[in-house]
């Protein structure tokens, strides 16, 4: 990447965390990391005061520590792949991926709260960090539960050419 | 050489301003001080009245007079937006009490030149047709008129300015000396000094602490008159209006009215005047509490009270803000107005009362007379600052 | 009609007892308790009132009754803040001009 | 506020109609507090008392003058807070009530 | 003159006013709550998102959610509320004026009061900001959020911090397009997980630019916009055009300080939260005795900061009164502070906390 692409995609200016900054953090998850389940991907880059997802998780793979401000670390050896953080967390900031899920399909796990909601087997159209349309995908399932406090947890599978850009799907 | 100062006002409302203005227009050189912001005082928490039905004949009556023909001068000369308005005013009369005492009154006005007649109840609710019902009859003179404060000063301050007139906001006066030369040397908060052969005390209801700088004193109290303005809302009748209620006590001491404790309390007296703005302006108490210039429960209320009672059509209408302004009264009701004995170069200017708005000019003029020892065809004994007696300088 | 029906957080909206309020000679249709200023602009009314000095239109500004710029004549009574007055049964609301009218 | 020159015309004051040429002359002229400023052109004398544009002309103030906000902001403020309507001020229903 | 008598008075039933009431009440007090609104917990209902914070925050829960809680404790306590009051003025530093339902007035004599008047909208201004159509970023919220009204379509939102971007999400929500979002600053404002989130719903985001102009036939049909060189100032020629309805300011918000001054609470000025604010101490208590401050109005930071705070003015206000004990007040006070600590801790509350620290000196200083 350019110098000049990576200013223009800086959080603080485009609103959308690049990749260069999230390879710079020591919680995100590297594409060269494979996993045999969705594992947790935390995008949480700044210090805010938070850390619901390590009250969430079951089985303790989320610290964030006694001070609250530390930015939370995933031991995605010990991460299920539940989700639970992805519905607890406030800034919408955590997916569950996995880069080789089938045929040459990713997988991720999204929250989204819009209306309406797709539905299962519906096609969508999958978007990057600033929106951009970047390939198709399909829902997979669309989990909405109490626990989840109407936040509905979207499953979607697609093409694993662009495994790391994909972060959402375009609201229908 | 430069030319030092002639002339030192200390206060800035508007009593200092158009005084510092019309000692300008003779070629003075001129410095206002003020230990407040822009009409911070009472000049700017007052209602913005010419008016003549309240005065008894004598020499109050007379300087209004001629503070509204220097007025219209003003408003020629400065070509300015000052909101110059005529709407009159009417004096209501609730009963055959009031009714006899102010027909008398009016009667004695009337002989004095002043156009103003009682009218009945029917004509009464022509001008102000939501007029309360018991209401048996009013006053009415289209004399009274009204002017922006705001205005004024500002356009007073603009000339002045023009002319070479300085201006100091913001910084307290702390002490007044007088040097071997002859001079006055007054002492500011900031430090600075300024040297001048004339210092005029204009500080209104805090004129006896500046008169206490050299000595003297000016026996002027602080008399608190709380006031309540309306939203801005379309015209409720003609004129101004005013209560004879408290008149009548002043004409006649003794006299039997019936009052609230709480009218009694305050002061409580109407007046609703439609001011610039096109808000409506209805006060006032008048309370003894010194230098406090807060507002009270009881004061605002008292004040919509009294005006609903007069006008329940302004139930409907928002209030938007509650003052409170200081008029500097006097022991006889007159301005004080002159050099203080003994201290040669030293002019109070203060003790207005509610009336600074429609005096400043004549004040202005006839101060700017005196310094300029231009012959003035009228005795201001009566206005005089030694008129109190053993007060002056030792 | 710019009612949100449906939200993904709060839910369907729920029904509501409508009221009839009279706009500018106008009938329309409001939910009971809500506020004239939403009252308005669900029914695609936005210029509240046109001002003193330039007769300029004006809408909702800050939308809880502090800015004073959404004010009304309502039931002949001028100044009325909208957006923190709820609607009534045949309430009579007028596009205020200037400081309005007595009636 | 770059523009000024170009928006002298440009609304300050909402419920007053007073614009930005108005203030600056104000300011010009020498009154650089809120308060002057709102006694001299009636830019926060409105139905609304200054809510929405006293902080905005304690801004220009002080851009003009070089002023602190602190210095032109005013410290005091007159009630009632908001707009009441005088028969809603009128009434004293419940006073009696003891203390409970 | 009769009046009515209370132990403590509550202005504003938002987080910290509400927050204030229930600790206050749960320390003995006999608490009035009063509120100008007809639904008691202020900008809390406005609030459909998840808050930040811990489990000791409530973190996690959505502001609305949260309010609802909080509503059932005041309930179960027994604090009296007042609905649709309108707190006009305190005099005498213990008497406060109220007009109740828009139609008759009361006083209200108070031992203590605690103000809770959180903060009003900041405006910018340019040609054309006064046609129907701009607004408040809190008023289209309040539009959306309470009344369930769209105050437009397409939505330019001014201004990129937590505010600006939280009701540009909304919006989304609620069904509008946000055109596009502008800061004037060369940085967004707003915590990167809120951008995020509409950045990837496709809204763009024009940092170091501004609003030149909003045009319109007597409503908005378009903002041009203007690039803003390193000095601020506008770059010719570098307008443009976007077609919009509605026009959000979110620049930042201003301390409601009218009730606190006008009973004669000292200022001091902390640019960093908002301006102006009445002077406390760690206790909440204002320069004068009987007034207690909390939330917005004592500066301006988050809802959850805010219930903290409000629970700090609330213990101590009953303490004064004597209603716990000096060991119950200690230890209490001991875990709120702790709780408002951690909400200040962190690149983020840095700031805040440091601003905070000086006006609790400036207290010591100057009383």
């Amino acid at each position: 990447m350019s110098e000049v692409r990576e200013k223009e995609s800086r959080l603080k200016v485009d609103g959308a965390v690049s990749l260069i900054e999230l390879h710079e953090t020591v919680e995100y998850i590297l594409p060269d990391e494979h996993y045999d389940h969705p594992v947790a991907v935390i995008e949480c880059i700044e210090g805010i005061p938070c850390n619901p997802c390590e009250t969430a998780c079951p089985v303790g793979a989320i610290v964030v520590g006694d001070d609250i401000t530390t930015l939370p670390v995933i031991d995605p050896t010990i991460c299920t792949g539940c989700g639970l953080c992805v519905a607890a967390c406030p800034g919408l900031a955590i997916y569950l991926k996995q880069q080789h899920h089938s045929d040459g399909l990713s997988y991720i796990a999204f929250p989204y709260e819009y209306l309406p909601l797709p539905e299962k087997g519906q096609a969508v159209t999958m978007v990057d960090r600033r929106g951009q349309h970047v390939c198709s995908g399909t829902v997979v399932r669309v989990i909405k539960t109490k626990r989840f406090d109407r936040t509905a947890i979207v499953h979607a599978t697609y093409d694993s050419a662009f495994y790391e850009d994909v972060v959402n799907m375009v609201r229908l | 050489m430069a030319k030092g100062l002639d002339v030192v006002i200390v206060g800035g409302g508007i009593i200092g301003l158009a005084g510092g203005y019309f000692l300008s227009r003779k070629k003075k050189r001129v410095l206002v001080i003020d230990k407040g912001g822009f009409a911070d005082g009472a000049s700017g928490a007052c209602d913005d009245m010419i008016l003549f039905q309240s005065k008894k004949p004598g020499i109050n009556l007379e300087l209004t007079f001629e503070s509204l023909e220097l007025y219209k001068r003003l408003i020629v000369d400065f070509d300015d937006e000052m909101q110059f308005k005529n709407l009159g005013g009417m004096v209501l009369i609730e009963n055959d009490a009031e009714l006899a005492i102010m027909e008398q009154f009016v009667a004695e006005q009337r002989s004095y030149g002043l156009d103003v007649e009682v009218i009945g109840q029917q004509d009464a609710r022509k001008k102000q047709p939501f007029l309360s019902d018991h209401i048996i009859a009013s006053t009415y003179s289209m004399m009274d008129s009204q002017i922006d404060p705001f205005h004024v000063m500002r356009a007073l301050e603009k000339h002045g300015l023009k002319l070479g007139m300085g201006i100091q906001r913001r910084n307290g006066v702390v002490a007044i000396e007088r040097l071997g030369n002859g001079n006055w040397s007054v002492v500011c908060e900031d430090g600075s000094t300024h040297e001048a052969p004339v210092v005029v005390n204009a500080a209104g209801a805090w004129a006896p602490s500046i008169a206490q700088m050299v000595g003297a004193t000016v026996p002027i109290v602080p008399k608190r008159g709380q006031i309540v303005l309306s939203e801005r809302i379309p015209p409720i009748g003609e004129t101004n209006l005013w209560n004879a209620k408290y008149l009548v006590t002043k004409l006649h001491k003794g006299t039997e009215v019936q009052m609230t404790d709480e009218e009694r309390e305050l002061g409580l007296s109407l007046a609703f005047t439609r001011s610039a703005g096109n808000t409506y302006l209805m006060g006032s108490t008048r309370e003894y509490v010194g230098y406090d210039k807060g507002t009270t429960i009881a004061g605002i209320r008292g004040i919509i009270d009294m005006t609903l009672s007069y006008l329940p059509k302004m139930k409907d209408v928002g209030i938007v803000r509650a003052m409170a302004g200081l008029r500097p009264e006097t022991p006889d009701g007159k301005m004080i107005l002159g050099e203080h004995k003994n201290l040669d170069g030293f002019y109070t200017a203060a003790g207005h009362e509610g009336d600074g708005i429609a005096l400043a000019p004549v004040t202005a003029k006839l101060l700017s007379d005196l310094i300029c020892g231009n012959p003035i065809d009228r005795d201001l004994g009566e206005l005089s600052p030694n008129r109190f007696g053993g007060m002056a300088h030792e | 009609m710019n009612r949100i029906t449906d939200h993904p957080i709060l839910g369907p909206l729920e029904e509501a007892e409508m009221v009839d309020i009279i706009v500018d000679g106008q009938v329309m249709q409001a939910r009971k308790g809500e506020m004239i200023a939403a009252a308005l602009m669900a029914n695609g009314k936005n210029t509240f009132r046109k001002t003193v000095k330039r007769e300029e239109p004006r809408g909702i500004y800050c939308g809880i009754g502090r800015c004073t710029d959404c004010v009304m004549t309502v039931n002949g009574i001028p100044n009325v803040r909208t957006c923190v007055t709820e609607v009534e049964e045949g309430m009579v609301i007028q596009t205020q001009i200037g400081s309005g009218e007595w009636q | 506020m770059s523009d000024e020159n170009e928006n002298r015309d440009m609304l300050i004051c909402r419920c007053e109609e007073v614009t930005l040429g108005e203030i600056l002359d104000a300011i010009d002229e020498g009154f650089v507090t809120v308060k002057d400023v709102k006694r001299a052109t009636r830019a926060g004398m409105g139905l609304c008392q200054g809510r929405s544009c006293s902080r905005t002309i304690a801004r220009i103030i002080s851009e003009r003058t070089g002023k602190s906000l602190e210095e032109v902001l005013p410290k005091s403020y007159r009630y009632p807070v908001r707009p009441e309507k005088m028969g809603a001020a009128l009434s004293r229903e419940g006073e009696d009530e003891s203390n409970n | 003159m009769k009046r009515l008598k209370r132990d403590i008075v509550v202005i504003g039933s938002g987080p910290a006013g509400l927050c204030a009431a229930i600790e206050a009440a749960r320390s003995g007090a006999a608490v009035l709550l009063v509120d100008e609104n007809a639904k008691i917990g202020g900008q809390l209902f406005k609030q459909i998102h998840k808050f930040f914070g811990s489990a000791d925050h409530r973190a996690g829960v959505r502001g609305i959610d949260i309010g609802e809680q909080l509503l059932r404790q005041a309930e179960e306590l027994a604090v009296e509320v007042w609905l649709n009051c309108e707190a006009c003025g305190i005099f005498d530093e213990k008497t406060v004026w109220m007009v109740r339902d828009k139609e008759h007035s009361v006083a209200v004599e108070a031992q203590r009061i605690i103000i809770a008047t959180g903060a009003v909208e900041n405006s910018i201004n340019f040609p054309g900001w006064t046609l129907p159509g701009v607004m408040g970023a809190g008023a289209a919220q309040t539009m959306i959020n309470i009344h369930r009204v769209l105050p437009g379509h397409r939505v330019l939102m001014v201004g990129s911090g937590n505010v600006g971007v939280i009701v540009s999400y909304q919006l989304l929500q609620a069904g509008a397009t946000v055109a596009a979002i502008v800061e004037a600053a060369p940085n967004l404002g707003g915590y990167g997980v809120h951008t995020a989130k509409v950045r990837r719903a496709g809204v763009p985001f024009y940092t170091s630019h501004t609003v030149k102009e909003a045009r319109g036939n007597g409503h908005v049909e378009r903002a041009v916009l203007v690039k803003l060189d390193s000095q601020w100032n506008q770059v010719p020629g570098s307008e443009f055009e976007v077609e919009v309805d509605t026009i959000c300011i979110a620049t930042g918000l201003t301390p409601a300080v009218e009730l606190a001054f006008g009973s004669g609470c000292r200022p001091f000025n902390s640019p960093p939260l908002g301006g102006l604010v009445p002077v406390h101490d760690r206790m909440m208590k204002s320069s004068i005795d009987s007034i207690y401050i909390a939330g917005d109005v004592s500066g301006v930071e988050e809802a959850s900061t805010a219930m903290e705070e409000g629970r700090i003015a609330g213990l101590s206000a009953a303490h004064s009164l004597g209603t716990i004990t000096d060991q119950m007040f200690a230890e209490r006070l001991e875990q709120l502070q702790h709780n408002v600590d951690a909400l200040r801790s962190g690149m983020f509350g840095q700031k805040r906390r440091e601003a905070k620290d000086a006006i609790v000196r400036s207290y010591g200083v100057e009383r």
